[in-house]
């Protein structure tokens, strides 16, 4: 359902492939041809896609160190300051600082962050929830969480020519073409 | 149509997340503030049966609260005066006054005046008056400008918390014994003199549980 | 000490009383406002009701402040303190003696009773009875208003009708009392007998000590008072002769802090009396005794006039006995205690239960003169109002003349006949023979049911009176407050029979006192009341000599053989005596001393003839219920819970009275089996009877399900021998071989405290006490007056049947009681268990919310208002004296009935009551030791009290002084003095918790011989 | 002579020839189609179960602890049992997603899905009991360090604390663990539903996953970090859990062994848990094909072995006791066997030690039938030897005196079958409006999903085994 309507902002090319060979392939392709502003789709991951799209390591390794340490000085702090600070109270006649007992609350909170840090540090790095995206508009997409392999070029890319792109998926193989419009 | 969700929702997980942000800190402010004793307590001001004024008594005419509250030193309780003790002066002054119809009707029949309590601890927590003022915590440091108030009202939060401001650091507020009933009491080397009545009554106000719950 | 009348005119009715704030505070403590069933039955209760918990349950936060009043009095007695306790001696009547008391008055409300130190009988020991009493003062089952044929009427209206009735002088009135020693009761007894011509007055006790006052009749010619002084005996044979339980005897307390204080040992050069006790069922003096014999008790009788023979060869005066020959003469041990007692002549006491006969106490009276005790360890005394006759035998005549019709009144003062008397007489039947009777009671009892009047009796809390100590020191009773039900005391009583008006008992007092104190009248009578005993007083020694006519008139009875086969013996209850305080509930939850059963009576037999009878002796670990049989003696016959006690004689039953009551109140309604159907006249305290078991079972509430110590060692012992062989016995190395694990390199590193551990321990600082307990396991006998003194002090509640049932006891101190040894005759330990209250506590780690932690003085403090309720503090005690309260109770015991703040004004308003769901356990009673250090330190400044400042209450309570308490850092304190003596252990020293509640081991002066 | 070998290939993770598609329309239509009656009774009764629940809470709020059988000495009974129980199956699921996911076990992918599902519940389950067997659950707040005008805090010190902090943070991590898996199946199902609130709902969820390998890319890393992280974290909470009783005093608590012996327990009664659930849904939902035979028999090896862990701990408990020397430990051991808890004791013995023997036989591995009788009866036996731990050393510790034996009331037994209630209500709704089985996960392990398995013109080249040569010893004749 391809609407020409000059008002509509073309967002970028759609193309669909067979299998995963062929999107890792066309991935390859795009990527030597120097694209950037391309995304390949499919209902999984994909081994090797990394290396297609050259794709740079994940930051967010440190993004749960980071929560990690703040969960453990944290943790440490805030029963350092109850139990010896604030309110030292003689439990058993042990020492106030007794940390062998702290342990168990510093780890568990230390995990507990770390954990925090490694979902909502990937939602933010995949820059998810988008629940309204122009790939949505078509309806071919559905494919990619079923059983479709997608490439889409899009048109922010400097080196983006509608005929070029045209012309390389149809080189790839590419069983289906649309432009996806931004509305 | 493929879309399910129009544009503006890509927005919204982010203002929900700075709203709950922001709705959050606001409860807990809430029951920090409202929740405490220093909302719901202080300022608690009951009518009283007889509109005994503690501006007029303790504040005009300066009398000791001790000329009253006689117990204070001896009892954990700083005991409300027998009728008795009113009448010493009012079967000549005001003996008419309706105000005081109440306190003579009580000196006539026996029958104690209603009296409403104003400052409540729980009764899990024991306090002994005579166990802090020999040591120097002024009367008005729990009960505030008594002989400014009309009706006497709460002036501290009384809470726990409270209490243990002054036990951890009585240096902070204790004073003279000859000074507990004094109002408005204030020294400029109240630090300096508190460590020397501190050292003096070799105070070691306890913070341990059972000093006060038992 | 203030002129008491006023003193007692704070209150004018109840009403006020409850309006005072120290009550409305315990109605306003945080209760869960709901929560109120004791039930976990699948009940109707709707469940609209349960869905109303978890709204209300919201609630809770909010529903914290009530509108207070506070009311001050009108006009302020000068002495009083508002918050200050103060203390006024008075004394309890119990039978013919009073124990003198010192009561705890706070803002005019008496809440608590301790012995009066100034006494000379008790010195400041209680007994239960007395412990308990402040709660039947609080009983709002108490009778509250004079009836007439069952309707009420008011205190005047009785005057009346008595100023009409007994107008006419010459009515033949019938008079029937229990026994008192007042003389103010006395002389008004007396001036009506002078009035009533025609009167007859008779005294009846179901249980006394008349047939040791005519064994003496028989023995030397007179009714005398024999007093044992067990502090001057070196041997003790007790012949079936409980005398240091309550309900055995009346001086129990008196003869328990002597014998214990003759058997104190704080070194190696101190010596121990001896104690034979030969006896029928287990009771706490056997099981203090050294040397114990099984003897039914009808084999008691034929044993002493062996024992007399056997003695007769040696000493003079036993002539009378030389012939006799029985079955015990070549008992071995006749020949054993022969020797002993000519060993200790002049130094030795020879003593037989209240329930044996006149003659055998005749004899025991002989055998003691002719050893020289008398006058030495054992002393007559002339005894006022008992001496010219038999009086359970006027009473039973007095009957008789009853069923003739012979009396057209019947005045009945204080007695509960109609339940209590012989069942041959069938007094009810002959009671209809008269045409007015009278009845003067605490309770509508069954006797007042059946009277046309009754008259509320006002408790000795509450009134003036007088009486004689068992030894016969004339103290004073006086009023702590006004009768809360506005009764009248018997004093009161009488002098309105006579002079048809009420007269208050304060003159009735005074005007008897006048001819004891002469001039000078109202010092001497100041000192009397602050004292509470006039302590020059005394009954007079009489110097004894045995009669002519005494062999002639023993030789019938020599000849008396035990009865065959089985037979029962029926004996006041431990608890509730002969059921005059059966609506005390601290009392009938209190463990029996010997069997730990609480809220029941039961039919005591031994492992043995429980399997003769076909009962199995061996009771289910997993449920409470325990076979019935049936027991036939004469024409009656009851269903009865049969109680296997090792220890016991075979043949023989016990059982006890005072239970299966109905209608007298909700504590002691349908409580057990009355037994008193069993008692003839005849035979009163022994008899034959058959007994099987019926296949039925009954649930019984007994605290303690496993009585083996399992080789463990919670009690260590020793002969005195052997403990001066070696005095370190009790000592873990001296048990186990080896020292505690830990202690040697603790030692190298100069830490005395205990085994080393991982951290340096938090300790208190210095300018703090550290408290800390000893108690005396060879002075404790079992008693359980701690239990009920920490009771009445720490407002701990009852919980009734079923939650004990539940193995949910609530007393902060227990005493444990293990049997060792042959299970047929072994011995049995008592071990009181409060909180030990350990330096390293493994209650407090494991809370967590920090609710129980350790004090700066020492204590393991236990902060009821932050307790959640985990019980794992309490799964986590090594010695499970941790109490949780699984229901609301308090609430269930301070609120229910018709005057819920009656029994409220008997809390301690030191201590808070605690509410459901939270944790409690034995605080060293902290708020006595709070006082102590705020009075110290506005004193002197220190938070340190002088030795002795701090009494706790089991330890004021215990009549053995088993218990000390005080501050450790003073080596010279009484506890750290006990904590030096060899004897001194802790335990489970081994898992290094350290507590400071230590033990004296207990030791034993067994006789080689038998050893 | 020469000896031949016969080489076992990898059995196939996914039995038939499905393609991506046929795998989709095979979990997902689980969750379009219309719901079947027989979910609907089931889900009736989950809900009977759980009015008794809801009932008998609000009973115990209404009248206290006390209508519990506990006593002094035994101040923990069913209650405990129970959490710990519960708290013990519901490790599967993470052990099973997270450690096998670190293994590579592909086998996993069948079932990590339905398992964490399990766990998650279960663990519902578990943390209702220590809420509210608390005396005045009206101030249970007071365990969390939240500040306030008394100026208290909580005791870190203390073990129960541990639990707090553990099972929070325990279910917070395996909610999530399970979340972060569902999303791109929630996508899956947005573009197939139908229905407008259908996509608005799952829709929602997907957070709008689009499938991008760049957000792959970071997705399997996040993946691998969380198993990585929920690993020690699975590990850590029963071990915690044990502390309650493994840090006290108490004769037959105070015990190194515990956490190890804990872990193990509860990986056993979890596989168990996990395989009564599984035989029957995979017939309900026909997921033969999916959770294979295969699978049953690699959990059912994992049972066995934990199994025979769980009875050298036991044996090594007994050891331990004698060798410590210690009177109170000796007593304890023997009076579990032989006091008044024996019958728990030895009903413990057989299910837990005994019963998963049987699973030597690769015949009974196999056999889905037996596998289900043995894998209910040893969450049977596991119960008890959490009730004989708990109940047996409160009753009969240190001072004979204050020994006294427990039993349950109708309210503790009401309490714990309301507990299914709650379980199956939530894991009836799971199966109902989730994928059970992760659609993404196992796309990826099919062998079309491996680039590799396509020739260079595209096509798919089906993998082939190959089976190397038996290894043959030259012979030495001549």
């Amino acid at each position: 359902m391809k609407t020409s309507d000059s008002d509509n902002k073309l967002y970028g090319i759609l193309a669909e492939f067979r299998n995963p060979k062929e999107l890792i392939d066309a991935a390859k392709l795009i990527n030597e041809k120097g694209y950037r502003h391309y995304d390949t789709f499919s209902p999984f991951p994909i081994h090797g896609m990394d290396k297609a799209m050259s794709l740079a390591k994940s930051k967010l390794g440190w993004i749960v160190a980071g929560h990690g340490l703040i969960g453990l000085t944290g943790a440490f702090y805030m029963i350092y300051y109850m139990m010896v600070i604030d309110y030292p109270l003689n439990i058993s006649g042990k020492t106030l600082m007794n940390l062998p007992a702290w342990i168990p609350i510093i780890f568990e909170l230390t995990v507990l962050l770390s954990a925090f840090g490694a979902v909502f540090g990937m939602f933010y790095l995949n820059g998810l929830p988008k629940l309204n995206h122009p790939l949505f508009n078509s309806e071919h997409f559905k494919k990619a969480t079923d059983d479709g392999f997608f490439v889409c070029i899009e048109s922010e890319d400097p080196q983006f020519e509608q005929e070029k792109v045209l012309k390389l998926f149809k080189d790839a193989g590419a069983t289906n073409i649309e432009s996806i419009f931004d509305e | 149509m493929a879309q399910i969700f129009p544009k503006w929702t890509n927005e919204a997980p982010r203002r929900i997340l700075f709203g709950s942000i922001i709705f959050l800190n606001a409860i807990v402010f809430a029951v920090w503030y409202f929740f405490s004793p220093e909302f719901t307590d202080v300022g608690y001001m009951p009518e009283q049966p007889v509109p005994y004024s503690h501006q007029v008594h303790a504040g005009q005419l300066g009398m000791d609260c001790q000329y009253c509250h006689t117990q204070v030193t001896e009892s954990k309780h700083a005991n409300i005066p027998a009728t008795q003790t009113c009448m010493n002066c009012h079967n000549q002054i005001l003996t008419d006054s309706e105000n005081l119809t109440l306190v003579r009707e009580s000196w006539e029949s026996g029958q104690p005046i209603e009296w409403v309590r104003v400052h409540m601890l729980p009764d899990f927590a024991y306090f002994n008056h005579s166990a802090h003022v020999s040591v120097g915590v002024g009367c008005e440091s729990c009960h505030g400008r008594i002989d400014r108030m009309e009706v006497v009202h709460q002036a501290e939060p009384m809470s726990m918390g409270w209490c243990l401001d002054c036990h951890r650091e009585p240096e902070k507020h204790v004073r003279p014994v000859s000074e507990i009933t004094t109002m408005g009491y204030s020294v400029d080397n109240q630090l300096e003199l508190g460590r020397e009545l501190v050292a003096k009554h070799n105070i070691n106000a306890p913070t341990y549980c059972q000093s006060c719950h038992h | 000490m203030s002129d008491q009348s006023n003193q007692t005119t704070y209150w004018k009715s109840l009403n006020e009383l409850a309006q005072n704030k120290e009550y409305k505070n315990f109605v306003e403590r945080e209760f869960p406002e709901d929560a109120t069933e004791l039930s976990d039955q699948v009940s109707r209760r709707s469940f609209l009701r349960v869905m109303g918990a978890s709204i209300a349950l919201a609630g809770f936060a909010s529903c914290r402040k009530p509108v207070q009043k506070i009311l001050p009095f009108s006009r302020q007695p000068e002495e009083l303190v508002l918050g200050e306790p103060l203390f006024y001696a008075t004394s309890m009547p119990f039978q013919d003696s009073v124990t003198g008391l010192l009561v705890t008055n706070v803002d005019g409300r008496p809440n608590k009773i301790e012995g009066n130190d100034a006494h000379p009988a008790s010195t400041g020991r209680t007994n239960i009875f007395q412990q308990a009493s402040i709660l039947g003062l609080y009983d709002p089952d108490r009778s509250r208003s004079p009836l007439q044929n069952g309707e009420k009427v008011s205190k005047n209206d009785f005057a009346q009708f008595a100023s009409d009735h007994f107008a006419d002088r010459n009515r033949n009135v019938l008079f029937i009392d229990e026994a008192t020693s007042s003389p103010t009761y006395h002389r008004l007894k007396e001036e009506l007998l002078a009035q009533f011509p025609n009167a007859e007055w008779v005294t009846y006790e179901p249980f006394s000590d008349q047939n040791v006052i005519e064994g003496t009749q028989i023995a030397f010619g007179q009714r005398l008072r024999t007093v044992n002084h067990y502090d001057n005996a070196d041997l003790v044979v007790a012949l079936d002769d409980d005398f240091m339980s309550p309900q055995a005897h009346n001086n129990s307390v008196e003869n328990s802090v002597k014998l214990t204080a003759k058997r104190k040992v704080e070194s190696t050069d101190d010596s121990m009396s001896r104690i034979y006790a030969i006896e029928n069922a287990f009771t706490s003096t056997g099981s203090y005794a050294d040397h114990r014999l099984r003897l039914k008790s009808s084999e008691i009788e034929p044993f002493t006039y062996a024992l007399a023979a056997k003695l007769s060869e040696s000493v003079d005066g036993l002539a009378a006995f030389s012939g006799v020959s029985n079955a015990f003469s070549s008992h071995r041990w006749i020949d054993i205690l022969a020797s002993e007692l000519l060993a200790n002549q002049g130094s030795s006491t020879v003593s037989a239960g209240f329930d044996h006969s006149p003659t055998l106490h005749a004899a025991v009276a002989a055998i003691n003169y002719a050893l020289g005790n008398a006058g030495n360890s054992v002393t007559y005394h002339s005894l006022p109002y008992r001496a010219d006759r038999n009086e359970q035998q006027a009473f039973f005549d007095a009957i008789t003349e009853l069923k003739a019709g012979v009396f057209d009144t019947l005045v009945m003062v204080g007695t509960n006949v109609a339940f209590t008397a012989p069942s041959d007489l069938d007094l009810v039947q002959a009671l209809a023979n008269v045409e007015t009777k009278i009845h003067l009671s605490d309770y509508v009892d069954e006797t007042s049911r059946v009277s046309d009047w009754h008259v509320n009796r006002a408790h000795y809390i509450e009134t003036w009176g007088d009486g004689l100590s068992f030894t016969g020191e004339r103290s004073v009773i006086q009023p702590q407050i006004q009768p809360l039900f506005d009764g009248l005391s018997e004093i009161e009583f009488l002098s309105t029979l006579l002079n048809g008006e009420i007269s208050s008992g304060h003159e009735l007092v005074q005007a008897t006192w006048s001819n004891f104190l002469g001039s000078d009248m109202n010092r001497a009578w100041e000192t009397v009341l602050h004292d509470g005993v006039d302590a020059e007083s005394g009954f007079d020694a009489v110097n004894v000599a045995l009669t002519s006519g005494f062999a002639s008139e023993i030789a019938p009875s020599l000849s008396s053989e035990a009865l065959n086969g089985i037979e029962i013996s029926i004996k006041p209850d431990e608890r509730i005596y002969d059921g005059r305080f059966a609506n005390n509930s601290w009392l009938m939850e209190l463990p029996a001393p010997m069997t730990k059963i609480t809220w029941d009576n039961v039919a005591l037999m031994s492992p043995a003839t429980a399997e003769r009878i076909g009962i199995d002796p061996e009771r289910s670990f997993k449920d409470n219920s325990v076979p019935m049989v049936r027991i036939t003696a004469g024409d009656t016959s009851l269903e009865i819970a049969a109680w296997v006690e090792p220890g016991h004689a075979d043949d023989s039953i016990t059982l006890t009275v005072g239970y299966g009551r109905n209608n007298l109140g909700r504590v002691a309604d349908g409580v057990g089996v009355d037994t008193y159907p069993l008692r003839t006249s005849q035979e009163l305290f022994f008899r034959a009877a058959s007994v099987e078991p019926t296949g039925n079972t009954y649930e019984i509430a007994c605290v303690q399900d496993h009585h083996s110590l399992e080789g463990r060692d919670m009690i260590r012992t020793a002969t005195l021998e052997e403990y001066k062989e070696n005095p370190d016995f009790a000592s873990y190395k001296s048990i186990h071989g080896y020292e505690v694990p830990g202690i040697k390199e603790a030692e190298a590193e100069g830490d005395d405290r205990g085994p080393i551990s991982l951290f340096n321990e938090n300790y208190g600082p210095e300018y703090q006490p550290q408290w800390g307990m000893t108690i005396d396991l060879n002075s404790c006998f079992g008693c359980g007056v701690c239990t009920i003194a920490c009771q009445a002090e720490n407002n701990i509640p009852v919980i009734g049947k079923r939650e004990v049932g539940r193995r949910r006891i609530m007393h902060w101190i227990r005493t444990d009681r293990y049997y060792a040894g042959d299970v047929d005759n072994p011995t049995a330990y008592h071990q009181p268990v409060p909180c030990m209250h350990c330096e390293l506590a493994p209650c407090e780690q494991v809370c967590p919310v920090a609710a129980t932690t350790h004090s700066e003085d020492g204590m393991n403090q236990m902060t009821y208002n932050r307790c959640i309720g985990t019980r794992y503090c309490a799964n986590n005690c090594p010695f499970k004296v941790r109490r949780f309260n699984f229901f609301n109770y308090t609430k269930e015991y301070l609120t229910t009935g018709d005057d819920p703040e009656i029994i409220q004004m008997a809390m301690n308003p030191e201590v808070t009551v605690r509410f459901r769901g939270v944790m409690e356990k034995c605080t060293y009673c902290v708020q006595r030791v709070q006082r102590a250090k705020i009075n110290s330190k506005i004193a002197t400044g220190s938070k340190r009290p002088e030795d002795g400042a701090v009494i706790t209450a089991c330890q004021q309570a215990c009549p053995a002084n088993a218990i000390s308490f005080g501050d450790l850092t003073d080596r010279n304190s009484a506890v750290s003095r006990n904590k030096q003596n060899d004897r001194n252990y802790v335990m489970l020293e081994e898992i290094n918790v350290r507590p400071r509640t230590s033990y004296l081991a207990r030791l034993s002066n067994k006789n080689p011989e038998l050893a | 002579m020469s000896k031949t070998y016969e080489y076992v290939p990898e059995p196939a993770l996914v039995k038939g020839n499905y393609d991506f598609k046929d795998i989709t329309a095979m979990i997902t239509d689980i969750n379009l189609r219309p719901t079947p009656k027989g979910w609907y009774i089931a889900f009736g009764f989950a809900n009977l179960l759980l009015l008794v629940l809801l009932g008998s809470i609000a009973y115990l709020f209404w009248e206290g602890i006390g209508i519990w059988g506990l006593n002094s000495p035994a101040g923990w009974g069913w209650a405990i049992v129970n959490f710990v129980w519960w708290v013990g199956i519901g490790h599967a699921g993470t052990l099973i997603s997270a450690i096998l996911f670190l293994f590579r076990q592909g086998w996993r992918t069948a079932i990590n899905r339905f398992a964490e599902a399990m766990t998650i519940f279960a663990v519902m389950c578990a943390g209702i009991f220590p809420a509210i067997h608390v005396g005045r659950v009206w101030v249970i707040y007071w365990v969390f360090p939240i500040p306030n005008s008394m100026t208290m805090w909580p005791n870190f010190n203390s073990p129960l604390l541990w639990d707090v902090f553990a099972v929070s943070t325990y279910f917070t991590v395996s909610f999530l663990f399970w979340y972060v898996g569902l999303v791109p199946d929630f996508a899956t199902i947005r573009d197939r539903i139908k229905s407008k609130m259908g996509k608005l709902i799952y829709g929602t969820f997907a957070l709008g996953w689009r499938g991008s390998n760049r957000h792959w890319w970071n997705y399997e890393k996040s993946y691998m970090i969380l198993a990585g992280l929920a690993t020690p974290l699975v590990l850590s909470v029963h071990t915690i859990v044990s502390f309650d009783f493994a840090v006290s005093i108490i004769p037959g608590w105070h015990t190194t062994i515990f956490p190890p012996y804990f872990v193990a327990g509860a990986v056993f009664s979890g596989f168990a848990m996990v395989l009564s659930l599984m035989i029957i849904v995979r017939k309900m939902y026909g997921l033969e094909d999916i959770m294979t035979v295969d699978h049953i028999e690699k959990m059912n090896i994992i049972i066995l072995v934990t199994g025979s862990m769980v009875g050298f701990a036991y044996a090594m408990e007994f050891f331990i006791a004698w060798y410590s020397g210690v009177e109170y430990e000796k007593a304890i051991f023997i009076l579990r066997a032989t006091g008044p808890y024996a019958w728990a004791y030895w009903i413990m013995i057989t299910c837990n030690v005994a019963s998963p023997q049987f699973f030597w036989s690769k015949k009974l591995r196999r056999s889905v039938g037996f596998t289900f009788f043995i894998s209910i009866v040893v969450n049977i036996g596991m119960w008890f030897e959490r009730f004989v731990i708990a109940v047996s050393s409160l009753s009969t510790d240190y001072l004979p005196s204050s020994w006294g034996y427990y039993s349950p009331t109708f309210w503790d037994i009401s309490t714990y079958i309301g507990t299914f209630g709650l379980f199956f209500t939530f894991f009836l709704l799971f199966l109902r409006f989730l994928p059970m089985v992760a659609v993404a996960e196992l796309k990826g392990v099919l062998p079309q999903a491996d680039p590799h398995n396509y020739d260079e013109k595209g096509e798919y080249v089906p993998p082939v085994v190959e089976i190397p040569e038996p290894y043959n010893k030259p012979s030495k004749n001549v």
